[in-house]
């Protein structure tokens, strides 16, 4: 069974399109529950895409990144069938990791 | 555990079974809703003038009743003492602005809003601003006289008044908003100085 | 499991970067200013995620019964779901009521999983901090096996169609502190409130455009919100009590708006404000 | 009832743990060690503390090309895209996003390795109508785009 990120890596010429979709809450710690009680904060905080375990780009975040994020990079040197992952840690050590290969 | 109104419990029980669509109606919303916080099931009671109104669209309305409903709402209408019609315009901005109020999930010790800005422009810098209801920009133009400051309070209170079955609240008639709240309304609407009436460059 | 696997997979590809398209934010709702902004989305819903989590809800056995939901009959007989969404609301003889999706689930989970209805009812829609409940996802997941589908209400029974007609009169129910009924906002054309687009329930077209992407992944949100709940929120707008899930006022209005609609595809689940 | 009820999906989560720290020990050690978090930039309050934190106020270039929406309809998730004109601005090793009114301005902060294009997409949070700035982090200090994004009150208001 897959992970909770969605992967899609395209080559446009020599540039492969990465567009990834995330499945996490990204509460800020701000905001109040209905009955008036602070729902925690929890987001993503790094999120990393590798091209064949090479890391093209690294990232950190705050909890300003919207719900169920969406990230769209691109890299140079990629080719078909090559492997991209997409890995992320949020604030309370949790992790998750979704793959994909280059069409 | 659902806490039904009496009234809707009794017509449901009249209605039992096999009877027509229009007795089920009353049991479908006794069986439907139920009461939640401040919110009661009394809320589902429709007075004549909501009966009324409540005629699927295309479906003319009895005419004698309309012009009956009509007076009501006229006579509904109570005028603030000495016709003090103008409160102020920047509270009466907050109250065009707030659409909270009345809802289950809206806290019950809280003013309640007017909602203006969901069916009327106002302000002309305001973009976020509905159509269900005419522009109301540059308002203080129609005209300052008494006729005009009574029609606008009457329109606020009880718009029946001028025209059955509109869609807008009955803003003074229902309590939705204090007199004060409709002063600044009012201040919101006439003043020269409100941004309502001033013009966009 | 293999071609499960594989079926999966193509699905949501094409769910993904695909059929989705079609339910671009408030799809057929006119946009205007709005455009740009909605444009930028592209052709991602984070939907697609609450679709497979409704999947794995249907099949894991769950309640005092520990079975799955696999034998629920949504009306084209035990199991199948493809299809099921767009043809419901309907009459079930096996309980002589008309139903709609979430009345439907929470029967099955009383009579296959021997789960208490009152838990399900209780707590159908997610609060804010949710990502989504049980029915949001497996409605989502329904609503996805009739993606494409014409929306085609069961109209054959005399209750089927009493149905319809009390949802007509609920539709122009006028009542509560603010004289509010479903028409107030949504029996003309091109209006909104505030910046929000109000689809024309009484039309074909603009019943069509909303009730064919609902369920929807709300962007405000973060979730999935069904047609029940979307019916519920609107009568707490409207100075209402609370709407009951399942409740024959939810399924007499979805019965009158899917029969608007009837015809026009379903392209659920979209994605709305 | 809550989804965390799912006790596939739960199992699911578990399995994975422990998964992210076997991907980054695979991560060169050099590059790591030119990553660390700007936590000041992420605490800073306004865009002075968050430039202050940075330790450079950007200078404005038309070699970013930033795309956000004129106005958004919901302040929830407004899409941001930023681009760079690499004849303009060479050298780009950072992208960073911030939000002038947020509680805290800096959104995230995004690493280029050589090859990858200074080129980010995402979508963020905006608590009310102010500017989006787009920082590129250049061989040859900071620059920035900057852009308004009006946030507009939704449906019934409540």
């Amino acid at each position: 069974m897959a992970g909770k990120i969605r992967i899609r890596a395209q080559l446009d010429g020599d540039t492969c399109e990465v567009k990834a979709l995330m499945r996490h809450p990204m509460e800020t710690g701000l905001r109040k529950n209905q009955a008036g009680d602070a729902i925690p904060a929890h987001y993503i905080e790094e999120v990393t895409v590798t091209h064949n375990d090479q890391v093209v780009m690294h990232s950190y975040w705050g909890a300003a990144v919207s719900a169920n994020p969406f990230l769209g990079v691109r890299f140079a040197g990629g080719q078909a069938g090559d492997t991209v992952k997409v890995m992320w840690r949020d604030n309370t050590g949790a992790t998750d990791e979704g793959e994909t290969t280059i069409r | 555990m659902k806490k039904r109104v009496a009234h809707l419990l009794m017509l449901a029980s009249l209605a039992g079974t096999g009877l027509t669509q229009a007795d089920s109606l009353p049991e479908a919303l006794g069986s439907s809703f139920e009461a939640i916080n401040h919110v009661d099931m009394g809320r589902l009671q429709r007075d004549p003038l909501q009966e009324f109104c409540s005629k699927p669209r295309g479906q003319a309305g009895d005419s004698a009743m309309e012009s009956a409903l009509r007076d009501e709402a006229m006579a509904s209408v109570v005028f603030p003492e000495g016709d003090d019609f103008i409160g102020d315009w920047a509270r009466g901005a907050e109250v065009a602005n707030n659409g909270r109020g009345l809802q289950y999930s809206d806290d019950p010790e809280a003013p309640n809003g007017g909602n203006c800005y969901a069916c009327h422009q106002l302000d002309p810098t305001e973009v976020a601003y509905g159509n269900l209801g005419p522009s109301l920009m540059g308002y203080g133009a129609r005209g300052q006289s008494e006729v005009m400051l009574r029609y606008t309070w009457t329109k606020l209170w009880n718009t029946h008044a001028y025209n059955v079955c509109s869609h807008m609240p009955r803003f003074g008639a229902l309590g939705i908003l204090t007199e004060q709240q409709l002063k600044d309304l009012m201040a919101y609407l006439f003043d020269p100085d409100s941004p309502v009436n001033q013009s966009i460059e | 499991m293999g071609l499960m696997e594989s079926i999966r997979n193509t699905r949501w590809l094409s769910a993904l970067f695909g059929l989705l398209i079609a339910a671009a934010p408030s799809s057929g709702e006119d946009a205007g200013i709005f455009d740009e902004y909605r444009a930028m989305f592209g052709d991602d819903n984070p939907a697609i995620f609450v679709i497979d989590e409704g999947e794995e809800y249907w099949l894991e056995p769950q309640g005092p019964k520990n079975t799955s939901l696999e034998d629920c009959d949504l009306g084209l007989g035990p199991g199948v779901v493809e299809g099921a969404y767009a043809r419901l609301p309907r009459y079930f003889a096996d309980v002589d009521k008309v139903m709609d999706v979430e009345a439907r689930l929470i029967f099955c989970m009383g009579e296959l999983q021997g789960r208490p209805s009152a838990e399900i009812e209780g707590y159908p829609y997610s609060m804010r901090g949710d990502l989504g409940t049980e029915i949001e996802a497996l409605v989502a997941w329904l609503a996805d096996q009739s993606s494409g589908m014409p929306i085609a209400p069961g109209q054959e029974h005399v209750k089927e169609r009493e149905f319809f007609t009390l949802g007509e009169q609920l539709f122009y129910y006028r009542a509560g502190p603010h004289d509010f009924s479903c028409a107030t906002c949504h029996g003309q054309q091109d209006k909104r409130i505030r910046l929000q687009s109000l689809p024309d329930l009484t039309s074909h077209e603009g019943a069509a455009a909303s009730y064919s992407a609902w369920p929807a992944y709300r962007i405000s949100e973060g979730i999935v919100r069904t047609m029940g709940w979307r019916m519920r929120d609107c009568f707490r707008q409207q100075r209402f009590p609370l709407l009951g899930v399942g409740s024959d006022v939810t399924v007499a209005l979805q019965t009158y708006l899917a029969v608007t609609a009837a015809g026009a595809p379903m392209m659920a689940p979209g994605l709305k404000r | 009832m809550k989804r965390e009820s799912g006790a596939g999906i739960a199992r699911r989560g578990l399995l994975r743990m422990g998964i992210f720290v076997a991907a980054v020990a695979a991560v060169p050690t050099k590059l790591w060690a030119t990553i660390t978090k700007p936590s000041a930039a992420f605490a800073a309050t306004d865009m002075d503390g968050t430039f202050a934190a940075l330790g450079q106020t950007p200078a404005e270039s038309a070699g970013i090309i930033f795309t956000t929406p004129d106005i958004a309809e919901n302040g929830a998730v407004v899409p941001i895209k930023i681009e760079v004109d690499e004849s303009l601005l060479p050298g780009v090793r950072r992208l960073y996003v911030m939000v002038e009114k947020n509680p805290n301005p800096m959104a995230a902060m995004f690493s280029m390795i050589e090859g990858t294009r200074p080129y980010v997409e995402t979508r963020v949070k905006v608590a009310q109508t102010c500017n989006l700035y787009a920082v590129a982090e250049t061989d040859s200090g900071f620059y920035m785009a900057s852009k308004e994004t009006k946030v507009t009150l939704g449906g019934c208001g409540g």
